[in-house]
Protein backbone atom coordinates (compact mmCIF):
# COMPACT_ATOMS: atom_id res chain seq x y z
CA UNK A 1 0.00 0.00 0.00
CA UNK A 2 1.15 3.33 -0.90
CA UNK A 3 0.98 6.02 1.66
CA UNK A 4 1.33 10.02 0.97
CA UNK A 5 1.73 12.80 3.32
CA UNK A 6 0.72 16.26 2.94
CA UNK A 7 1.79 19.76 4.62
CA UNK A 8 2.89 19.28 8.55
CA UNK A 9 2.00 15.20 8.45
CA UNK A 10 4.74 15.31 5.93
CA UNK A 11 7.00 17.29 7.61
CA UNK A 12 6.34 15.63 10.87
CA UNK A 13 6.91 11.88 9.45
CA UNK A 14 9.58 12.97 7.34
CA UNK A 15 8.98 11.55 4.21
CA UNK A 16 6.22 12.55 1.91
CA UNK A 17 5.60 8.79 0.84
CA UNK A 18 6.59 5.00 1.65
CA UNK A 19 4.94 1.79 1.14
CA UNK A 20 3.44 -0.17 3.93
CA UNK A 21 2.00 -3.42 4.38
CA UNK A 22 0.05 -3.19 7.22
CA UNK A 23 -1.30 -6.19 9.58
CA UNK A 24 -4.84 -7.47 8.59
CA UNK A 25 -6.39 -6.36 11.84
CA UNK A 26 -6.32 -2.50 10.03
CA UNK A 27 -9.31 -2.28 8.76
CA UNK A 28 -10.35 0.95 7.96
CA UNK A 29 -8.19 4.82 8.08
CA UNK A 30 -8.16 5.28 11.77
CA UNK A 31 -6.77 1.74 12.21
CA UNK A 32 -4.37 2.03 10.03
CA UNK A 33 -3.55 5.84 11.49
CA UNK A 34 -3.04 4.14 15.01
CA UNK A 35 -1.25 1.22 13.12
CA UNK A 36 1.61 3.80 11.64
CA UNK A 37 2.21 6.18 14.48
CA UNK A 38 3.93 3.30 16.10
CA UNK A 39 6.69 3.21 13.69
CA UNK A 40 8.73 5.76 14.76
CA UNK A 41 8.58 8.90 16.76
CA UNK A 42 8.04 10.96 13.49
CA UNK A 43 4.91 9.44 12.73
CA UNK A 44 4.00 9.49 16.51
CA UNK A 45 4.25 12.86 16.36
CA UNK A 46 2.15 13.52 12.90
CA UNK A 47 -1.03 11.08 13.95
CA UNK A 48 -1.43 11.72 17.63
CA UNK A 49 -4.51 13.56 17.33
CA UNK A 50 -6.67 12.18 14.58
CA UNK A 51 -8.93 14.71 14.93
CA UNK A 52 -6.45 16.50 12.97
CA UNK A 53 -6.12 14.68 9.67
CA UNK A 54 -8.29 14.04 6.55
CA UNK A 55 -7.56 11.36 4.18
CA UNK A 56 -7.89 10.19 0.83
CA UNK A 57 -8.18 6.74 -0.56
CA UNK A 58 -7.72 6.00 -4.42
CA UNK A 59 -7.44 10.29 -3.99
CA UNK A 60 -11.08 10.23 -3.23
CA UNK A 61 -11.47 12.29 -0.07
CA UNK A 62 -12.79 9.75 2.87
CA UNK A 63 -13.75 9.74 6.29
CA UNK A 64 -11.60 8.35 8.79
CA UNK A 65 -13.98 5.41 9.47
CA UNK A 66 -13.64 4.47 5.51
CA UNK A 67 -12.94 0.85 5.22
CA UNK A 68 -9.12 0.39 3.27
CA UNK A 69 -10.96 -2.25 1.10
CA UNK A 70 -8.52 -3.03 -2.04
CA UNK A 71 -6.66 0.70 -1.29
CA UNK A 72 -3.74 1.03 -3.49
CA UNK A 73 -3.10 4.87 -2.46
CA UNK A 74 -4.25 6.46 0.99
CA UNK A 75 -2.83 10.01 1.85
CA UNK A 76 -3.19 11.18 5.07
CA UNK A 77 -2.60 15.30 5.73
CA UNK A 78 -4.26 18.23 7.84
CA UNK A 79 -7.44 19.94 6.34
CA UNK A 80 -7.19 21.99 3.25
CA UNK A 81 -6.28 25.47 2.92
CA UNK A 82 -6.28 26.49 -1.13
CA UNK A 83 -7.65 29.10 -2.81
CA UNK B 1 -16.22 24.14 -21.81
CA UNK B 2 -13.97 23.23 -18.64
CA UNK B 3 -10.64 24.26 -18.71
CA UNK B 4 -8.71 23.15 -15.24
CA UNK B 5 -4.63 23.78 -14.75
CA UNK B 6 -2.38 23.78 -11.88
CA UNK B 7 1.03 25.41 -12.24
CA UNK B 8 3.99 27.18 -11.04
CA UNK B 9 3.58 30.08 -13.37
CA UNK B 10 1.60 32.90 -12.70
CA UNK B 11 -1.62 33.62 -13.70
CA UNK B 12 -3.01 35.69 -16.53
CA UNK B 13 -5.91 37.40 -16.35
CA UNK B 14 -6.29 38.86 -19.79
CA UNK B 15 -6.52 35.89 -22.20
CA UNK B 16 -8.61 34.00 -19.52
CA UNK B 17 -11.00 36.10 -19.58
CA UNK B 18 -11.34 36.98 -23.33
CA UNK B 19 -11.47 33.01 -23.92
CA UNK B 20 -14.76 32.59 -21.54
CA UNK B 21 -16.42 35.98 -23.57
CA UNK B 22 -15.96 34.43 -26.31
CA UNK B 23 -17.98 31.37 -25.58
CA UNK B 24 -21.25 33.79 -26.53
CA UNK B 25 -21.49 34.29 -23.08
CA UNK B 26 -23.77 37.61 -21.94
CA UNK B 27 -22.23 37.21 -18.61
CA UNK B 28 -18.89 36.51 -16.96
CA UNK B 29 -18.17 36.03 -13.47
CA UNK B 30 -14.87 35.91 -12.20
CA UNK B 31 -12.75 35.55 -8.83
CA UNK B 32 -9.27 35.66 -8.36
CA UNK B 33 -7.50 35.64 -4.84
CA UNK B 34 -4.21 37.02 -4.41
CA UNK B 35 -1.76 36.89 -1.73
CA UNK B 36 -2.04 39.37 0.84
CA UNK B 37 1.38 41.15 2.58
CA UNK B 38 -0.60 41.73 5.86
CA UNK B 39 0.98 40.41 9.16
CA UNK B 40 4.51 40.16 7.92
CA UNK B 41 3.93 37.54 5.16
CA UNK B 42 6.57 37.68 2.63
CA UNK B 43 5.59 34.47 0.40
CA UNK B 44 2.99 31.94 0.29
CA UNK B 45 3.82 28.28 -0.36
CA UNK B 46 1.05 25.92 -2.24
CA UNK B 47 1.99 22.63 -1.96
CA UNK B 48 -1.31 19.81 -3.39
CA UNK B 49 -1.58 16.46 -4.17
CA UNK B 50 -0.71 15.53 -7.57
CA UNK B 51 -2.65 13.58 -9.83
CA UNK B 52 -5.56 14.03 -7.17
CA UNK B 53 -5.86 17.88 -7.72
CA UNK B 54 -6.91 18.14 -11.12
CA UNK B 55 -9.19 15.18 -10.63
CA UNK B 56 -10.94 17.49 -7.75
CA UNK B 57 -11.16 20.80 -9.85
CA UNK B 58 -12.59 18.89 -12.77
CA UNK B 59 -15.21 17.66 -10.39
CA UNK B 60 -16.34 20.79 -8.97
CA UNK B 61 -16.52 22.25 -12.63
CA UNK B 62 -18.02 19.64 -13.78
CA UNK B 63 -20.72 19.74 -10.80
CA UNK B 64 -21.02 23.52 -11.33
CA UNK B 65 -21.78 22.91 -15.25
CA UNK B 66 -24.78 19.99 -13.83
CA UNK B 67 -25.87 22.51 -11.59
CA UNK B 68 -25.97 25.61 -14.03
CA UNK B 69 -26.74 26.95 -17.46
CA UNK B 70 -23.34 27.38 -18.30
CA UNK B 71 -21.37 28.04 -21.38
CA UNK B 72 -17.74 27.96 -19.81
CA UNK B 73 -15.72 27.23 -16.31
CA UNK B 74 -12.23 28.04 -15.99
CA UNK B 75 -9.99 27.26 -12.76
CA UNK B 76 -6.77 28.11 -12.22
CA UNK B 77 -4.46 27.15 -9.47
CA UNK B 78 -1.25 28.39 -8.45
CA UNK B 79 1.16 25.87 -6.76
CA UNK B 80 4.94 26.81 -5.51
CA UNK B 81 6.25 29.81 -3.67
CA UNK B 82 4.39 33.38 -4.65
CA UNK B 83 4.99 36.44 -2.97
CA UNK B 84 2.72 39.65 -2.11
CA UNK B 85 0.76 41.02 -4.72
CA UNK B 86 0.86 37.10 -7.02
CA UNK B 87 -2.65 35.88 -7.94
CA UNK B 88 -3.00 32.06 -6.36
CA UNK B 89 -6.38 31.13 -7.78
CA UNK B 90 -8.56 32.49 -10.74
CA UNK B 91 -12.27 31.24 -11.28
CA UNK B 92 -13.69 32.36 -14.45
CA UNK B 93 -18.10 31.54 -15.20
CA UNK B 94 -19.50 32.57 -18.26
CA UNK B 95 -23.37 31.90 -18.92
CA UNK B 96 -26.28 33.31 -21.03
CA UNK B 97 -26.90 35.82 -17.84
CA UNK B 98 -25.78 37.45 -15.00
CA UNK B 99 -27.23 35.33 -12.05
CA UNK B 100 -25.80 32.00 -13.19
CA UNK B 101 -21.87 32.95 -13.89
CA UNK B 102 -22.25 35.19 -10.43
CA UNK B 103 -23.80 31.90 -8.55
CA UNK B 104 -21.07 29.59 -10.11
CA UNK B 105 -18.11 31.30 -9.29
CA UNK B 106 -19.20 31.89 -5.69
CA UNK B 107 -19.91 28.29 -5.62
CA UNK B 108 -16.46 27.29 -7.09
CA UNK B 109 -14.25 29.24 -4.80
CA UNK B 110 -16.47 28.37 -1.69
CA UNK B 111 -16.13 24.51 -2.66
CA UNK B 112 -12.41 24.61 -3.83
CA UNK B 113 -11.84 25.73 -0.35
CA UNK B 114 -13.36 22.97 1.25
CA UNK B 115 -12.66 20.09 -1.59
CA UNK B 116 -9.61 20.37 -3.25
CA UNK B 117 -6.68 19.10 -1.72
CA UNK B 118 -3.98 22.42 -1.23
CA UNK B 119 -1.93 23.39 1.52
CA UNK B 120 -1.06 26.95 2.30
CA UNK B 121 1.85 27.92 4.22
CA UNK B 122 2.62 31.08 5.21
CA UNK B 123 6.84 32.30 5.07
CA UNK B 124 7.74 35.42 7.53
CA UNK B 125 10.91 35.87 6.46
CA UNK B 126 12.80 32.53 6.97
CA UNK B 127 10.11 31.04 9.50
CA UNK B 128 7.09 29.26 7.87
CA UNK B 129 3.98 28.46 9.43
CA UNK B 130 1.23 26.05 7.64
CA UNK B 131 -2.46 27.96 7.38
CA UNK B 132 -5.22 26.67 9.69
CA UNK B 133 -8.56 26.25 7.99
CA UNK B 134 -10.91 29.26 8.78
CA UNK B 135 -14.28 27.61 10.02
CA UNK B 136 -15.95 30.10 7.76
CA UNK B 137 -14.97 28.22 4.39
CA UNK B 138 -16.82 25.38 5.91
CA UNK B 139 -19.97 27.11 6.72
CA UNK B 140 -19.75 28.59 2.90
CA UNK B 141 -18.90 24.92 1.64
CA UNK B 142 -21.94 24.16 3.17
CA UNK B 143 -24.68 26.27 1.94
CA UNK B 144 -24.19 25.02 -0.98
CA UNK B 145 -25.83 21.62 -0.09
CA UNK B 146 -29.12 22.47 -0.75
CA UNK C 1 -11.07 53.55 -4.11
CA UNK C 2 -13.87 54.17 -6.39
CA UNK C 3 -13.49 54.53 -10.16
CA UNK C 4 -16.75 55.19 -12.12
CA UNK C 5 -16.29 55.50 -16.17
CA UNK C 6 -18.88 56.05 -18.93
CA UNK C 7 -17.37 55.86 -22.13
CA UNK C 8 -17.90 55.33 -25.54
CA UNK C 9 -14.48 53.76 -25.70
CA UNK C 10 -14.17 49.36 -25.66
CA UNK C 11 -13.49 48.09 -22.40
CA UNK C 12 -10.41 47.01 -21.55
CA UNK C 13 -10.56 44.49 -18.44
CA UNK C 14 -6.37 43.50 -17.58
CA UNK C 15 -5.40 46.97 -16.21
CA UNK C 16 -8.48 47.15 -14.23
CA UNK C 17 -8.19 44.13 -12.33
CA UNK C 18 -4.07 44.72 -11.73
CA UNK C 19 -5.86 48.05 -10.16
CA UNK C 20 -8.35 46.23 -7.50
CA UNK C 21 -5.31 43.60 -6.90
CA UNK C 22 -3.07 46.39 -6.22
CA UNK C 23 -5.57 47.84 -3.52
CA UNK C 24 -3.91 45.41 -1.14
CA UNK C 25 -6.98 42.79 -1.52
CA UNK C 26 -7.01 38.84 -1.01
CA UNK C 27 -9.72 38.44 -3.03
CA UNK C 28 -11.02 40.75 -6.22
CA UNK C 29 -14.49 39.59 -8.02
CA UNK C 30 -15.85 40.92 -11.30
CA UNK C 31 -18.43 40.83 -13.60
CA UNK C 32 -18.07 41.18 -17.05
CA UNK C 33 -21.73 41.73 -19.28
CA UNK C 34 -21.08 41.04 -22.81
CA UNK C 35 -23.05 41.74 -25.68
CA UNK C 36 -24.83 38.75 -27.32
CA UNK C 37 -25.59 37.44 -30.56
CA UNK C 38 -28.50 35.57 -30.17
CA UNK C 39 -31.94 36.31 -31.98
CA UNK C 40 -30.33 37.70 -34.38
CA UNK C 41 -29.18 41.20 -32.80
CA UNK C 42 -26.12 42.39 -34.75
CA UNK C 43 -25.68 45.71 -32.39
CA UNK C 44 -26.70 46.98 -29.57
CA UNK C 45 -26.76 50.61 -29.01
CA UNK C 46 -27.00 52.11 -25.13
CA UNK C 47 -28.12 55.49 -24.04
CA UNK C 48 -28.02 57.28 -21.01
CA UNK C 49 -29.02 60.60 -19.04
CA UNK C 50 -25.78 62.62 -19.01
CA UNK C 51 -25.05 64.08 -15.54
CA UNK C 52 -27.02 61.83 -13.51
CA UNK C 53 -25.68 58.29 -14.65
CA UNK C 54 -22.32 59.08 -12.96
CA UNK C 55 -23.85 60.24 -9.89
CA UNK C 56 -25.89 56.89 -9.84
CA UNK C 57 -22.97 55.00 -10.39
CA UNK C 58 -21.01 56.38 -7.26
CA UNK C 59 -23.88 56.38 -5.42
CA UNK C 60 -24.15 52.97 -5.66
CA UNK C 61 -20.19 52.35 -5.31
CA UNK C 62 -20.59 54.45 -2.26
CA UNK C 63 -23.42 52.06 -1.20
CA UNK C 64 -21.34 49.21 -1.60
CA UNK C 65 -18.37 50.55 0.46
CA UNK C 66 -20.72 51.07 3.08
CA UNK C 67 -22.00 48.17 3.37
CA UNK C 68 -18.98 45.72 3.06
CA UNK C 69 -15.15 46.40 3.89
CA UNK C 70 -13.74 46.93 0.62
CA UNK C 71 -10.34 48.32 -0.39
CA UNK C 72 -11.86 49.05 -4.21
CA UNK C 73 -14.89 49.23 -6.41
CA UNK C 74 -14.74 49.79 -9.99
CA UNK C 75 -17.86 50.17 -12.24
CA UNK C 76 -17.08 50.92 -15.85
CA UNK C 77 -20.79 51.16 -18.05
CA UNK C 78 -19.63 51.50 -22.12
CA UNK C 79 -22.36 53.75 -24.34
CA UNK C 80 -23.15 54.10 -27.77
CA UNK C 81 -23.22 51.15 -30.04
CA UNK C 82 -21.39 47.85 -29.90
CA UNK C 83 -21.26 44.32 -31.56
CA UNK C 84 -21.99 40.99 -30.49
CA UNK C 85 -19.12 39.79 -28.28
CA UNK C 86 -18.38 43.27 -26.68
CA UNK C 87 -18.26 44.25 -23.23
CA UNK C 88 -21.20 46.54 -22.24
CA UNK C 89 -20.56 46.46 -18.66
CA UNK C 90 -18.04 45.80 -16.12
CA UNK C 91 -18.09 45.43 -11.99
CA UNK C 92 -15.33 44.70 -10.08
CA UNK C 93 -14.39 44.74 -6.39
CA UNK C 94 -11.44 44.05 -4.16
CA UNK C 95 -11.81 43.04 -0.17
CA UNK C 96 -9.59 41.18 1.96
CA UNK C 97 -11.87 38.59 1.82
CA UNK C 98 -13.62 36.53 -1.07
CA UNK C 99 -17.56 36.66 0.98
CA UNK C 100 -17.30 41.01 0.69
CA UNK C 101 -15.68 40.42 -2.72
CA UNK C 102 -18.20 38.39 -4.04
CA UNK C 103 -21.09 39.89 -2.63
CA UNK C 104 -20.52 43.28 -3.44
CA UNK C 105 -20.13 42.49 -6.93
CA UNK C 106 -23.43 40.75 -7.36
CA UNK C 107 -24.89 43.36 -5.48
CA UNK C 108 -23.51 46.08 -7.65
CA UNK C 109 -24.81 44.75 -10.74
CA UNK C 110 -28.22 43.62 -9.61
CA UNK C 111 -28.40 47.49 -8.32
CA UNK C 112 -27.17 48.81 -11.12
CA UNK C 113 -30.06 47.22 -13.82
CA UNK C 114 -32.70 48.91 -11.58
CA UNK C 115 -30.78 52.11 -10.47
CA UNK C 116 -28.97 53.77 -13.40
CA UNK C 117 -30.49 55.47 -16.11
CA UNK C 118 -29.50 53.28 -19.39
CA UNK C 119 -31.56 52.38 -21.99
CA UNK C 120 -30.61 49.50 -24.11
CA UNK C 121 -31.64 48.81 -28.08
CA UNK C 122 -31.34 45.97 -29.92
CA UNK C 123 -30.36 46.16 -33.47
CA UNK C 124 -31.42 43.61 -36.15
CA UNK C 125 -29.71 44.72 -39.15
CA UNK C 126 -31.51 48.27 -39.66
CA UNK C 127 -34.52 47.50 -37.69
CA UNK C 128 -33.80 48.61 -33.47
CA UNK C 129 -35.94 47.75 -30.85
CA UNK C 130 -36.22 48.87 -27.40
CA UNK C 131 -35.33 46.14 -24.60
CA UNK C 132 -37.76 45.70 -22.27
CA UNK C 133 -36.89 45.29 -18.20
CA UNK C 134 -37.30 42.11 -16.79
CA UNK C 135 -39.12 41.29 -14.32
CA UNK C 136 -36.13 38.79 -12.34
CA UNK C 137 -34.25 42.34 -12.52
CA UNK C 138 -36.75 44.32 -9.86
CA UNK C 139 -36.81 40.72 -7.86
CA UNK C 140 -32.95 40.51 -7.89
CA UNK C 141 -32.57 44.22 -6.67
CA UNK C 142 -34.76 44.16 -4.08
CA UNK C 143 -33.10 41.38 -2.53
CA UNK C 144 -30.33 43.60 -1.60
CA UNK C 145 -32.62 45.78 0.24
CA UNK C 146 -32.44 44.00 3.72
CA UNK D 1 -38.30 73.90 -16.06
CA UNK D 2 -36.25 71.84 -18.75
CA UNK D 3 -37.73 68.49 -20.01
CA UNK D 4 -35.83 65.40 -20.86
CA UNK D 5 -37.03 62.30 -22.62
CA UNK D 6 -34.71 59.36 -23.43
CA UNK D 7 -35.21 55.95 -25.31
CA UNK D 8 -38.88 55.35 -26.86
CA UNK D 9 -40.01 58.22 -24.86
CA UNK D 10 -37.85 60.50 -26.78
CA UNK D 11 -38.41 58.89 -29.64
CA UNK D 12 -41.98 59.44 -29.54
CA UNK D 13 -41.69 63.15 -28.38
CA UNK D 14 -39.44 63.92 -31.57
CA UNK D 15 -36.78 66.01 -29.29
CA UNK D 16 -35.00 65.20 -25.84
CA UNK D 17 -34.97 68.36 -24.60
CA UNK D 18 -37.35 71.03 -24.44
CA UNK D 19 -38.09 73.70 -22.22
CA UNK D 20 -41.73 74.76 -20.66
CA UNK D 21 -43.31 76.64 -18.09
CA UNK D 22 -46.76 74.39 -16.67
CA UNK D 23 -49.29 76.24 -15.17
CA UNK D 24 -49.74 76.23 -11.55
CA UNK D 25 -52.12 73.31 -11.47
CA UNK D 26 -49.30 71.02 -12.29
CA UNK D 27 -48.30 70.05 -8.64
CA UNK D 28 -46.43 66.59 -9.33
CA UNK D 29 -45.04 64.66 -11.68
CA UNK D 30 -48.04 62.95 -12.64
CA UNK D 31 -49.82 66.15 -13.26
CA UNK D 32 -47.15 67.10 -15.48
CA UNK D 33 -47.38 64.34 -17.80
CA UNK D 34 -50.78 64.49 -18.12
CA UNK D 35 -50.37 68.29 -19.51
CA UNK D 36 -47.48 67.51 -21.36
CA UNK D 37 -49.40 65.14 -23.54
CA UNK D 38 -51.87 67.44 -24.68
CA UNK D 39 -48.89 69.60 -26.92
CA UNK D 40 -48.84 67.36 -29.65
CA UNK D 41 -49.58 63.89 -31.65
CA UNK D 42 -45.95 62.66 -30.55
CA UNK D 43 -46.66 63.84 -26.59
CA UNK D 44 -50.03 62.21 -26.58
CA UNK D 45 -48.19 58.79 -28.30
CA UNK D 46 -45.16 59.10 -25.87
CA UNK D 47 -46.99 59.47 -22.69
CA UNK D 48 -50.56 58.11 -22.86
CA UNK D 49 -49.60 55.11 -20.35
CA UNK D 50 -47.94 56.67 -17.42
CA UNK D 51 -47.70 53.08 -16.02
CA UNK D 52 -44.70 52.72 -18.63
CA UNK D 53 -43.34 55.80 -17.43
CA UNK D 54 -40.14 56.74 -14.68
CA UNK D 55 -39.11 59.97 -13.53
CA UNK D 56 -35.99 62.00 -12.25
CA UNK D 57 -36.26 65.25 -10.60
CA UNK D 58 -33.28 67.17 -10.89
CA UNK D 59 -31.34 64.05 -11.57
CA UNK D 60 -32.94 62.08 -9.16
CA UNK D 61 -35.47 58.78 -9.59
CA UNK D 62 -38.78 59.75 -7.76
CA UNK D 63 -42.08 58.04 -8.15
CA UNK D 64 -44.56 59.76 -10.40
CA UNK D 65 -46.62 61.00 -7.55
CA UNK D 66 -43.59 63.27 -6.27
CA UNK D 67 -44.27 67.12 -6.27
CA UNK D 68 -42.56 69.34 -8.24
CA UNK D 69 -41.54 71.72 -5.78
CA UNK D 70 -37.97 73.88 -7.13
CA UNK D 71 -37.55 71.04 -10.00
CA UNK D 72 -35.18 72.45 -12.38
CA UNK D 73 -34.63 69.22 -14.00
CA UNK D 74 -37.30 66.88 -15.12
CA UNK D 75 -36.85 63.66 -17.47
CA UNK D 76 -39.42 61.17 -18.37
CA UNK D 77 -38.20 57.80 -19.83
CA UNK D 78 -39.02 54.11 -19.82
CA UNK D 79 -37.85 51.44 -16.88
CA UNK D 80 -34.24 51.38 -17.44
CA UNK D 81 -32.31 48.82 -18.62
CA UNK D 82 -28.65 48.63 -18.73
CA UNK D 83 -26.14 46.92 -17.52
Amino acid sequence: MDLLYFAWVREAVGVGHETVDPPEAVRDVADLVRWLATRSPGHAAALADPARLRAAIDQRFVPLDAPLGDAREVALFPPVTGG
Amino acid sequence: MIRVSIDPAPIELALELAALEARGAGGVASFTGVVRGDGGVTALELEHYLGMTEDALCTLAEAAMARWSLFGVTILHRVGRMGAGERIVFIGTAAAHRREALDACAYLIDRLKTDAPFWKREWRGDSATWVEPRSSDAEAAERWQA
